[in-house]
Parts: structure tokens; C-alpha cells; sequence
């Protein structure tokens, strides 16, 4: 423990915060939907350094399975729900 | 090497890890179009997570913790690589023209 | 305010809006979202209460981590009922 | 300023920012991807209220399963389904607008005036620890303590998967081809899934992970292969299949009666407590991973536009 690991996961709050402005502009589905996979790389991060900052040790686990599955939301989006409609509004 | 080392270089990793999650977040606020938000958003991925978990890795406590978080950084760049693919290449069938330099349009 | 209390709150606050909106959406798919965000407000008040004095409980814990796989189970069904629903009303058009 | 308050109020905040984009947001698609950050932000509470059996769980479920769910009921329900935007017709609606801050205030109230508990649970759960036959606690309460809760539960989720079948109507899309990244992704991702599954259900009975968590991972990885096209969506269960749905609730009946002679129901003798609890759990990972996989695969590309189509 460096005593960096809460203040960085800090850092990725506020970087996350930041991103959620992608989300909220768009202007495609595809623009929010990378911000929300940025917040799943994020969160994998954030779950890491809250584990080494003293937090439970299996976090590290949650971050193992959150990486494994990282991909499965992103590939549902392209495949399936991301069409010409989900633009509009 | 000595505890002392190990912190110094677990924070170096750490600050440069969280550095590469900024530059990913700017990218992803600042950058024009879907498929140039995507090198960001992949920057975030690769080189954010890897030296986070790098840095980590420096100071687990025993080998199977450290190889437990480096097999993390894998699996994160394959499912971005397949994602980020994915997302372009959808982006391309349903006709969302890449953006261009104004002297190039 | 303990972690545990804070979290106990939020928890309130999004039972409160998933209620609200559960009534108010008009959409099948918002009323099962907002119904999730229901019972996930549920969960954090169950284990943040129980822990507001800092001492993890694991018997919330245990009953939040079957709630979820029930939860997931419930919006499955009901994605299935609102699809039927969908079809059934074009047939009748 | 103390940095884990901070970091606690700002995911609060978003927690609930993230659900009221969910509920507001003004079509389909961003309310779902809202929906999945909300789930993602919910993990990290979990982690940071010292739950790590249901941070796992809300990664496995949140990240493999409800996203997929719901991104291909937005395909299939349509994006417009219902006249989805905002919900402005209900007659309801300032009724209700008007009444929610009160119910708010009245249940924050509630929850900070409300008293200690009588009986210290942490406590006693760890008094009887040595009884239990593991040493993690949540899968202590689990399948020992609260073994009769769980049983139950395990027949509800199977009751919920009977309700989707008897409900799901039109041909189920073939798995389509899909391109040969997913599809490599899907293949190389696969084993490790199995693996960690494997690992979560060891490690259940002396750290976080267990049985639940373990078929999340599972039915996470049928449904890759599945978005992938290496995997066909299940049109009607064979024999084979019924048995792998049911078996985990089957095992699960039996070790609870077979004690019935001598004991109370589900009361395991304290030194086979251990192996029954593993028997119960591995049982329960396959029938769940399917139950959990058949949920998705059982729904998936029957649509509207099947019908429509036809």
C-alpha cells in the first residue's frame, strides 16, 4: 500500500463524472454506450485499488469477472440493439 | 527488491496508469466522431488499466496475487479490441461517416 | 455518517424514484427498469442498515445476493410477458 | 476531508443519477446503457459496504446477463415500444410526483430513527460458525443456516423459467454468423469463464464466491458464445436439458431430507456439513448456470418482427 490507492480511485470518480458528459451528448447510441464501457474499464480500476487500499482482498475476484465479461454488453450493443432509431431524439 | 523500491515504482506505474484514464476521458469528451472516440476510449483500456494493474501487481503480496491481477490486463484488451471492432464497424453499416480534417473534406 | 448509512440512504432515495416511476412510465421496458432500480434501492437499505455500525452482517448479504439472481430471474419473466403483450396487441390491429 | 466519505457521497450521487437518466432518458436504447452503468456503480457500493459475495454476483449478472437482456429487448420490443418516452399520460402522474418527496422524507426518517437490532446477527452467525462446515460466513448463512430461504429460492428460479417458456411463442432465431473477432473472442474467453466459475465455487466455502456466483459466470459465457453465433438459441428443452435445469434443486430436496429420520429438516450432521454443503453448491452451479443461460436463450430472436416477418 502506497497510500495512493484512494486517492487515485478519487481520481477515477471524478474522471468517470467527466465521461458522464459523453453520455448525457451523444450525439449516437454507439457515443453512450463507449462511455459506459469506459466506466466498466474504470470500474475494473477503481475495484483494484479499493482492494490494495485496504478494502476486502477478494475485489480483485469482482474486477477478474467484471474484465471477463466486458465484452459481452459491448457485442449485445453492436449486434443487436444499436439500429437507425436508437439515434433519434 | 527492497519495500522501499517496490513503493516508489508501484506509485510511478499507478500515477501513469490514472494518467492514461484522463487522457482516455478527454479523448472521449473532446474528439469529433465514434470511430476517433474509440482510439480513446481503447487508450483508457490498454494503457490506463495496464500500468494500474502493473503497478499493483509490484506490491501484491505474494506471486499467484500478482499473476492474478496481470491476467486481468489480457482479458481487458481482448474484449476492447472485439468491442471497439464491433462498435466501428456498425457504425460503418449503418452509414456514420468518419470526420475529416476541414482541408481535407 | 457510516458507510453503511449512507449507502441505506441512497438506498431509500432509489426505492422512492423506481416506485414513482413504476407508476408513472408508460413504456413496458421503463416499468422493469424502473422496478430493478426499486429493488435495488431495497438491497442497499437492507444491507446498509445492518451495517451502519461498521460490522459487516452477513445474513443481509446472504438474502441481497439470492434477491439479485431472483431479480434477474423476475425481469427475464417480464421481458418474456411484455413481448407476448407486444405481439398479442399487433395481431389484434 | 476524509477521502473514503467523498469518494462514498460522490457514488452515492451518481447511483442515483444514474437511475433517474434510466427512468428519464428519452428513448429505448440510452435507458438501457444507462441502466448498465447504474448496475456498474451498484457493484462498486457493494464493494465498498464490505459485500464482496454480491459485488461479485451484481458484476457477473449486471455485466453478463442483464445487459444482454435487456439490449435485445430493446431489438425486439422495438425502440418506440409502448409509446416509451417519458411516460407524460399518465393519469398518475403529479399524484405521484407530489406524494414521492413526502414518502421520501418519511422513509429517511425511518431509516435514521430506526433502532438497533435485538438480536446481534454478525454475532451469533459467528458463534455458530464452527458448526457450519465452512468458514465464510454468507455461504454459511446460505446453505446452512438459512439453507430452507435458499431451497426456496432455487425453486422460484426455476418456477420463473417455466413461466418464460409457457410464454415464449414464434421460432427462435439461428444463431447467426457472426465476425470472426467476436467469434475468436468468444472461443478464447470461454475456458477462462469456466475456470474462474470453477474457481468461484471452490473458494465459496472459506471467501467471497460460491454456487450463485459462480453460474452467473456461466450463463455469462453461454450467452457470448451465443451473441458470437457459436452457441443456438434453445427452442424447447430435451431431456437431457430438463434434468441439468432441475438437478440442482433435485440434489438439493434430497440432502434436505434424507436427514428428516433424526433431525429437522436441512439440519446436516456437523461433520458432513462441509461435503454436503460442496455437493449442493456444485449441483446448484450447473442447474443455475442453465436456469440463468436459459433465461437469455430461451427469449432471444423471438421478436416481434419474427412474427411480422413471417
Amino acid at each position: 500500500m502506497t497510500g495512493l490507492e484512494l486517492p487515485l480511485a478519487l481520481f477515477l470518480m471524478l474522471n468517470l463524472i467527466a465521461a458522464l458528459f459523453r453520455v448525457a451528448r451523444g450525439p449516437t447510441a454507439a457515443d453512450r454506450m463507449l462511455a459506459a464501457l469506459l466506466f466498466g474499464t474504470t470500474g475494473v480500476g477503481m475495484l483494484l485499488l479499493l482492494a490494495y487500499a485496504g478494502g476486502h482482498p477478494s475485489l480483485v475476484d469482482v474486477a477478474l469477472v467484471l474484465a471477463l465479461l466486458a465484452a459481452i454488453a459491448g457485442a449485445a450493443f453492436a449486434g443487436r440493439a444499436w439500429t437507425k432509431e436508437s439515434d433519434d431524439a | 527488491m527492497p519495500d522501499s523500491a517496490r513503493e516508489f515504482f508501484s506509485a510511478v506505474f499507478l500515477v501513469i496508469g490514472a494518467f492514461f484514464y484522463l487522457a482516455g476521458t478527454v479523448g472521449l469528451l473532446r474528439f469529433p466522431d465514434v470511430y476517433t472516440r474509440l482510439h480513446a476510449l481503447t487508450k483508457a483500456d490498454n494503457l490506463g488499466l495496464g500500468f494500474l494493474v502493473l503497478g499493483l501487481a509490484v506490491q501484491a503480496e505474494s506471486l499467484a496475487a500478482a499473476l492474478k491481477l496481470l491476467l486481468i490486463w489480457p482479458l481487458t484488451l481482448a474484449a476492447s479490441a472485439t468491442v471497439g471492432y464491433l462498435i466501428a464497424r456498425r457504425a460503418r453499416a449503418l452509414g456514420i461517416s468518419p470526420w475529416l480534417r476541414p482541408e481535407d473534406r | 455518517m457510516s458507510t453503511g448509512l449512507l449507502y441505506a440512504l441512497a438506498g431509500v432515495l432509489l426505492f422512492v424514484m423506481g416506485m414513482a416511476g413504476a407508476i408513472i412510465m408508460a413504456g413496458a421496458l421503463r416499468k422493469i427498469l424502473a422496478f430493478n432500480i426499486m429493488g435495488s434501492g431495497a438491497f442497499l437499505v437492507l444491507v446498509g442498515l445492518a451495517q451502519r455500525d461498521g460490522i459487516p452482517d452477513p445474513v443481509p448479504q446472504a438474502m441481497v445476493l439470492t434477491g439479485i439472481v431472483v431479480a434477474v430471474a423476475s425481469t427475464a419473466l417480464a421481458l418474456a410477458l411484455a413481448r407476448r403483450l407486444a405481439a398479442d396487441g399487433d395481431e389484434e390491429r | 476531508m476524509n477521502l473514503a466519505l467523498v469518494f462514498d457521497l460522490l457514488l452515492a450521487l451518481m447511483l442515483l443519477w444514474s437511475a433517474w437518466r434510466a427512468l428519464a432518458a428519452p428513448n429505448a436504447t440510452r435507458a438501457v446503457v444507462m441502466f448498465i452503468v447504474f448496475g456498474l456503480f451498484l457493484t462498486l457500493a457493494w464493494g465498498r459496504l464490505d459485500a464482496p459475495d454480491i459485488a461479485l454476483a451484481e458484476a457477473a449478472i449486471g455485466a453478463g446477463l442483464t445487459g444482454a437482456l435487456l439490449l435485445d429487448a430493446v431489438r425486439t420490443l422495438g425502440e418506440s415500444a409502448g409509446a416509451d418516452a417519458g411516460g407524460a399520460r399518465s393519469p398518475w402522474r403529479w399524484p405521484v410526483l407530489a406524494f414521492s418527496p413526502l414518502l421520501a422524507v418519511i422513509l429517511v426518517v425511518a431509516v435514521l430513527e430506526a433502532p438497533q437490532q435485538l438480536v446481534d446477527l454478525p454475532a451469533v452467525v459467528e458463534r455458530n460458525m464452527g458448526l457450519s462446515g465452512v468458514t465464510h460466513p454468507v455461504t454459511a448463512v446460505l446453505l446452512n443456516f438459512r439453507g430452507y430461504d435458499t431451497l426456496l429460492e432455487v425453486a422460484v428460479l426455476l418456477a420463473a423459467l417455466f413461466g418464460l417458456l409457457a410464454l415464449a411463442q414464434g421460432a427462435a432465431s439461428a444463431a447467426t454468423r457472426e465476425s470472426f473477432l467476436l467469434h475468436t473472442l468468444a472461443r478464447l474467453a470461454t475456458p477462462p469463464m469456466i475456470v474462474v466459475a470453477g474457481y468461484l465455487l471452490w473458494a465459496g466455502a472459506h471467501q467471497p464466491g460460491g454456487a450463485f456466483q459462480a453460474a452467473a459466470v456461466l450463463a455469462a459465457a453461454a450467452v457470448l458464445l451465443h451473441l458470437a453465433g457459436l452457441l443456438p438459441a434453445w427452442v424447447a428443452p430435451g431431456r437431457l436439458l430438463r434434468l441439468g435445469l432441475a438437478g440442482g434443486l433435485l440434489v438439493f430436496l434430497a440432502v434436505a431430507i434424507l436427514p428428516l429420520a433424526h433431525a429437522p429438516l436441512l439440519t446436516y450432521p456437523p461433520a458432513w456439513a462441509g461435503a454436503l454443503i460442496l455437493l449442493v453448491e456444485t449441483a446448484l452451479t450447473v442447474s443455475l448456470g442453465l436456469v440463468l443461460a436459459g433465461l437469455f436463450l430461451f427469449l432471444s430472436g423471438r421478436s416481434l418482427r419474427d412474427e411480422e416477418t413471417r
